[in-house]
């Protein structure tokens, strides 16, 4: 798989880096022939990711870091979002539709991720951190019949 | 200004949706309709503000609509 | 100067990277109150500088990475662009309206930057790279008549 462009970000745990860091995506993402219905899609996604990293993996400590990359191929783009914060000590049972550790949340991110982008993988160690990697394919002038049921 | 057109046609890193136009041409009024408010060029908080979106959907929006920001760059490039 | 926010971004040296280093800048940017004709002229000066990176400094090697940052503070905005490409041997001249050192280019770009922007600062060592150090000041809801000319 050839990368066609690659792009490393890393911002602050703080929400409203989850609104830009959407854009960002979507902006980069625009490089390769998605339907706006597919950068909806992994707007979505990229959201519910970095905001876990942020509300989840650091709690509240704006000055740790976020760490974002994607990488356009042909195929589509990978993202993965990473953080260095508390971790996941069961990543089956937290992705689970409605399983959330805060009783105020709703626990659908994983759900979304997994519903807009092709491949969702989760690598997390408690105390150390958090790896999502998501693939979305980009579908281009492929008839609709040959397009994946999300 | 056939390298202008490719330009909006190939180089626009937002892809414009019929809603973003939409958005852009209410920024637009937006933004007039605040300075002859409040006498000053408004902030990109107060356009958000007043057609209820975030700053990024503004942000979006105006890159979708503009022209190049460098025409300069655009046919040196 | 409080920190209010910090990002920290790298991509390949490809010319589709400078609209997409535009938009991701003004998106973060969009979170101070900077009126929309401010975040127009940062979007000017940001491709301006990654433009110069990218042609300039790498000339055509796409796997060489451009880093750009940018810093939030309540007073603006601060925005490095850096390659460790060419370098410039005489930064002043090179700085100089109508200067270029290809016949093809109009040599505007650092005017554009420095008109745009209220500090422009380059440093560049030929052979190891450049370094361009920008800053945008909020004027946030400052009456017209205290903004100053640009
Ligand atoms: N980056 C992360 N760091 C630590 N825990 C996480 C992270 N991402 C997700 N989690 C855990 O997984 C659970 C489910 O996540 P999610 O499906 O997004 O639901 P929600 O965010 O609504 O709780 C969270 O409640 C949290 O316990
Ligand atoms: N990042 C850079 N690396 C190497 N040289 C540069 C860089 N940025 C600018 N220069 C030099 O400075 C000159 C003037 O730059 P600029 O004002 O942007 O005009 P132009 O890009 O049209 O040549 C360029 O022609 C180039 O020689
Ligand atoms: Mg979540
Ligand atoms: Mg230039």
């Amino acid at each position: 798989m050839k990368v066609i462009n690659q792009l490393k970000m890393e911002f602050q745990s703080l929400p409203a880096n989850v609104a830009f860091a959407r854009v960002a995506v979507a902006a980069f993402a625009s490089q390769l022939d998605f339907t706006l219905n597919d950068l909806e899609e992994l707007k979505v996604a990229v959201s519910e990711a970095v905001a876990n990293a942020i509300v989840h993996g650091y709690g509240s400590s704006p000055s740790a870091m976020v760490r974002l990359s994607a990488t356009l191929t042909e195929q589509g783009i990978e993202i993965r979002v990473e953080d260095s914060g508390r971790g996941i000590a069961d990543v089956r049972k937290a992705m689970e539709p409605a399983f959330s550790t805060d009783p105020e949340r709703m626990g659908l991110g994983f759900v979304f991720m997994q519903s807009f982008m092709d491949r969702v993988q989760v690598d997390s160690s408690p105390g150390k951190g958090t790896r999502v990697t998501m693939f979305k394919q980009v579908n281009g002038g492929a008839p609709a019949a040959s397009q994946g049921t999300h | 200004v056939g390298e202008i057109r490719r330009f909006l046609r190939d180089d626009n890193p937002v892809k414009v949706s019929r809603s973003v136009k939409e958005t852009a041409y209410r920024i637009h009024q937006a933004r007039q309709k605040l300075t002859g408010r409040i006498g000053r060029e408004p902030t990109v908080g107060e356009v958000a503000a007043e057609l209820g979106i975030s700053r990024e959907d503004v942000v979006t929006a105006m890159e979708a609509a503009q022209a190049p920001t460098s025409i300069y760059e655009t046919l040196h490039q």
